[in-house]
């Protein structure tokens, strides 16, 4: 028996899983209908058709069942599962303890689909009934046992990865052990692609959502991205939200696309598929939820500019808290008809930014390749830890704190102290020129808030 | 003048105590930022082993009030701590609540600076007036 | 006396005139607040605040002026005057008649404000206490009277023109004194333009708004201006509405601000100021309510990439009749927050498409310009009877409705058929070349009705 | 073979008339389009003067009703009209009406093809077929 697979079977032999059938989850994976396959639907869409993929998930499997319904009327191409947040934490017990609650009393206790109580047996059924793509959405640092029951139910893609999903939400959690278990997880996802279309695999752009420059998104992206191919991940989807400023977003899209195809060469990869992914705008929301709608609107034109392959949608309840269903439905069925009626798009090549941001990625990238570390995981976290790559806003220990970015005029995010980031002189002060750096600390520190609270 | 900070509690509101960590160092303070999700016990810890002059712990989730309680209980046991400036700022309360009610229920936690829902740099103006009263600027 | 000012004196002294007192209006403009004039707005206002107009009119002086507070208080740039059918057929007589059922019934009689009944004493107190530019919008081959009540009210912006407000709306009115009476309006705004800031005249460039290539809508445009320019107008607006195709909007509108000033200065008239103006969607709109602000989202956005000075709005209720003033409001709000969040705008030039419309709009220029004619009236007159200048699905009698177009597969208007509009041969060779034409006539009519209805 | 036709009434809609036009003519009919805004007279006179074996009037702002109770009257006037294929379609009722109430009626105006709410195509088939049944093709 494998390494990998001696791991598997500890990790599935958990008090809160059924027994686990590998001989039987491999039949269905193989068998499987190839729609439950967004790789599959990547592979065949009209070159124009972005995919849409609302975010939605409810603690009992009645109220996500019927989430789904409603998706489904409202033309949805990728339906969403996210999870409630003890399993994010791998408490399977207050998991299960509060979903009972919420079966009992009709309120809902969780903030999510509690996946590994739900098992992947009930779970299977609703996901094969709706024969639509699934995207795992969770934010788990160890999701290994999240993930088996999750491919062992017909999802198929997977978001996440051990930088994405940590910086932007823990404090504490060991980053060291995040590359570990995540690597699990690709190996995981890597061995299953054999059996049918591949799993995809998507990272998290968005990161703290709070003023991240392109640079330190696209590097992570990337990277993820690596760490995923070279397990042997035929299907990888990088991604990144609205930032806001068109343009930027625009630059983003193209310089993340093309240095994906670059690095994934670098290391043989360049057979893999790989897809962008624009989040609509993950900061601050209007509380008007016309202007909630305005701004939804806003992305979806962008993504398209930014000839996204697949959008994620926000609602016009973002502001007031987890959105009803009909909200979410709602959005879905506004943003298919906003990209029917999206037509004759310019094509938007703006070549000095594109090279600017270009070298800073490159840079980056080199420094980290040259840490002295033996395995990539490794380079990175040394990286982290260094602070060569430095992420705002992260809560967690590891990460520097020490770049400063603001907004330009035209609301471009600008890196005006770069700390440890390896960013060439050349770019820095072109990044810096763009900016008014004669004010004092205290007026870019009410800039940084009025730039974090731009669209509200 | 070197003040510790943080963010009290299960709180990950990382936005806002890094806006704070830069402003006091623009205003000169060597800062020992514990960051977000940090116990009150870790601020005390601190401020003994830094020597800091100043606490500033802030709360934007509205569980202050539940930690705020046992801060006397938790401040006499160490040693030392009766000068240092105690400052708290942020959303002081769940729900909606008026600064008439919340700023004495704070002061008698024993802060001596609380600044509930109330601008940043409003705020750190407060600190340095109090400095200058006590002498200490 | 001038023969003008003896017209004049016919024109107001008509039984629904209060007496008119030439001296008192001069007084009363020459001394008018700069905030009434709307050229006073386009020279003061930062590059890229775009002005935002909604429509509406109601028939009583009460209905009209909440109307106002209610957009005032949604941050409207530039108030609408829109006039009721009745006054745009001069009947002068019925429209007194339905405004007096108005009044006493509290119902809406009229589909719009019949100003020449108010008359100017009385808008004039409106007009003044808003103290926000106001723009005439009516659709009256002979606008005479009404707008020299327009004027003395305070209204210094006329929308139309002798061929805009003609060919849409009007079977059998004859084109010949539609010019002759649009002369008229040009020379009484142009003696008022010395008074003060200029009075602006804008032309209505959506025209039937089905299917009309940009080279004929931006002809129109330029003729329209130079028959007021050279009447001695100073501030003058072109327009177009939103076309289908972003790509096609960015390059009408580049094609059309370039076009301007050059025509502008071959008749020595670069002095005035142009300005250019987009209509959101003046087609058929989606009943879905929803979908309807979509797509008046994805306007505004378009009128920024096009870099217009104005935008005119639709509201959410445009299928289903005429707007509430509180959908009306909402459409102002939420424009001028999307023109808020709408940062970063990338700079678009197709050159391939700017090279061909601008040698189609030059070509039927020069056709029109060398008609023997010895005005400049006459010889658009004559172009446009002998096919020279076609508009489709104009009603007109004397237009030639020779002239196919359809969308190719960006949406963009393509010329397939060019009757007798000197469309240049390699232009037309590239206009059907966009296009699928081996398909049999029943498919194109097929195409072209689901092409009018593109957004719905 | 020759058709007349026109949008009857205040009718504005050019662009159904515009199509009707282009369809009839790819259809190898030689059109004399009388456009919009046209009266119940004017399209006799037309046909009287062209020789038009049909006579295809289009409505669609629903006021058809009040013209077809005038048309029995008009034709009686007119000399060899009865050979005339008439044929009216549109949205031939303001508001919603169902086919089985309208057909009838406007066959008793003197119609012999009545289209309500019918595609364009399907209309355009229903008259090659009665050209067909009537040996006039």
């Amino acid at each position: 028996m494998s390494l990998l697979q001696e791991e598997r079977e500890i990790i599935l032999n958990n008090e809160y899983v059924d027994t686990f059938d590998f001989a039987e989850v491999k039949e269905f994976i193989t068998n499987a209908s190839k729609d439950l396959f967004i790789s599959h639907h990547f592979k065949k869409k009209a070159a124009d058709k972005m995919l849409v993929q609302p975010r939605g998930g409810f603690p009992t499997y009645e109220k996500q069942y019927a989430l789904y319904e409603f998706f489904v009327d409202a033309n949805v191409d990728v339906l969403p599962l996210t999870i409630d947040s003890n399993t994010r934490l791998n408490d399977y017990g207050t998991a299960k303890k509060m979903l009972r609650l919420s079966e009992e009393n009709d309120i809902d206790m969780l903030n999510g689909y509690p996946l590994v109580n739900h098992g992947y047996r009930t779970t299977r059924k609703m996901i094969t009934h709706f024969n639509k793509p699934v995207s795992l959405r969770h934010g788990t640092p160890d999701a290994r046992l999240l993930i088996e029951t999750a491919l062992a139910s017909g999802i198929f893609e997977i978001e996440g990865g051990p930088i994405t999903y940590l910086l932007p939400y823990s404090k504490n959690f060991p980053l060291d052990k995040a590359f570990l278990y995540w690597k699990y997880v690709e190996r995981v996802c890597a061995n299953y692609s054999d059996l049918n279309e591949p799993i995809n695999r998507e990272s998290f752009g968005p990161l703290t959502a709070t003023l991240v420059p392109p640079s330190i998104t696209i590097v992570i992206q990337l990277l993820e991205m690596l760490l995923s191919l070279e397990e042997g991940v035929k299907s990888f989807s990088v991604s990144f939200a609205q930032q806001g400023s068109m343009n930027q977003d625009i630059v983003t899209g193209a310089v993340l696309k093309k240095l994906a195809k670059h690095y994934a060469e670098e290391i043989n990869c360049g057979d893999a598929m790989i897809n962008l992914v624009y989040h609509q705008w993950m900061g601050a929301f209007p509380m008007n939820k016309d202007y909630a709608e305005q701004l939804i609107n806003l992305a979806t034109v962008i993504a398209r500019m930014v000839s996204a392959d697949k959008i994620i949608t926000k609602t016009r309840e973002e502001a007031s808290g987890i959105p009803t269903k009909e909200a979410n439905a709602k959005t879905v069925a506004n943003t298919q008809y906003t990209l029917g009626i999206l037509n004759g798009l310019p094509n938007v090549v703006d070549e000095e930014e594109e090279e600017i941001l270009t070298l800073e990625v490159m840079a980056i990238m080199e420094a980290v390749f040259n840490d002295p570390a033996d395995t990539l995981w490794r380079k990175v976290f040394n990286s982290i830890k260094n602070g060569i790559i430095d992420v705002p806003f992260s809560p967690h220990i590891i990460n520097h704190n020490n770049m400063i970015t603001i907004r330009d005029a035209k609301k471009n995010i600008r890196i005006i102290k770069r700390g440890n980031v390896p960013i060439p002189d050349r770019c820095y002060a072109y990044e810096k020129g763009q900016c008014d750096l004669t004010k004092d600390t205290t007026s870019i520190v009410n800039d940084i808030i009025h730039d974090i609270g731009i669209m509200q | 003048m070197k003040v510790v900070t943080g963010v009290v509690g299960n709180d990950i509101h990382v936005v806002a105590n890094r806006l704070i960590d830069l402003s006091l160092q623009a205003r000169g303070y060597e800062v020992f930022n514990l960051g977000v999700n940090t116990y009150l016990e870790e601020f005390f810890d601190a401020v003994i082993e830094t020597g800091a002059e100043v606490l500033l712990i802030s709360s934007l989730n509205g569980e202050a009030e539940g930690w705020g309680r046992e801060v006397p209980r938790l401040k006499a046991k160490y040693k030392k701590l009766d000068d240092v400036i105690m400052m708290i700022g942020g959303n002081l309360v769940v729900g909606t609540g008026n600064a008439e009610d919340i700023i004495p229920r704070y002061k008698g936690y024993g802060f001596d600076i609380v600044c509930h829902q109330v601008d940043l740099n409003t705020g750190l103006d407060s600190l340095e007036e109090m400095l200058i009263e006590r002498n200490l600027k």
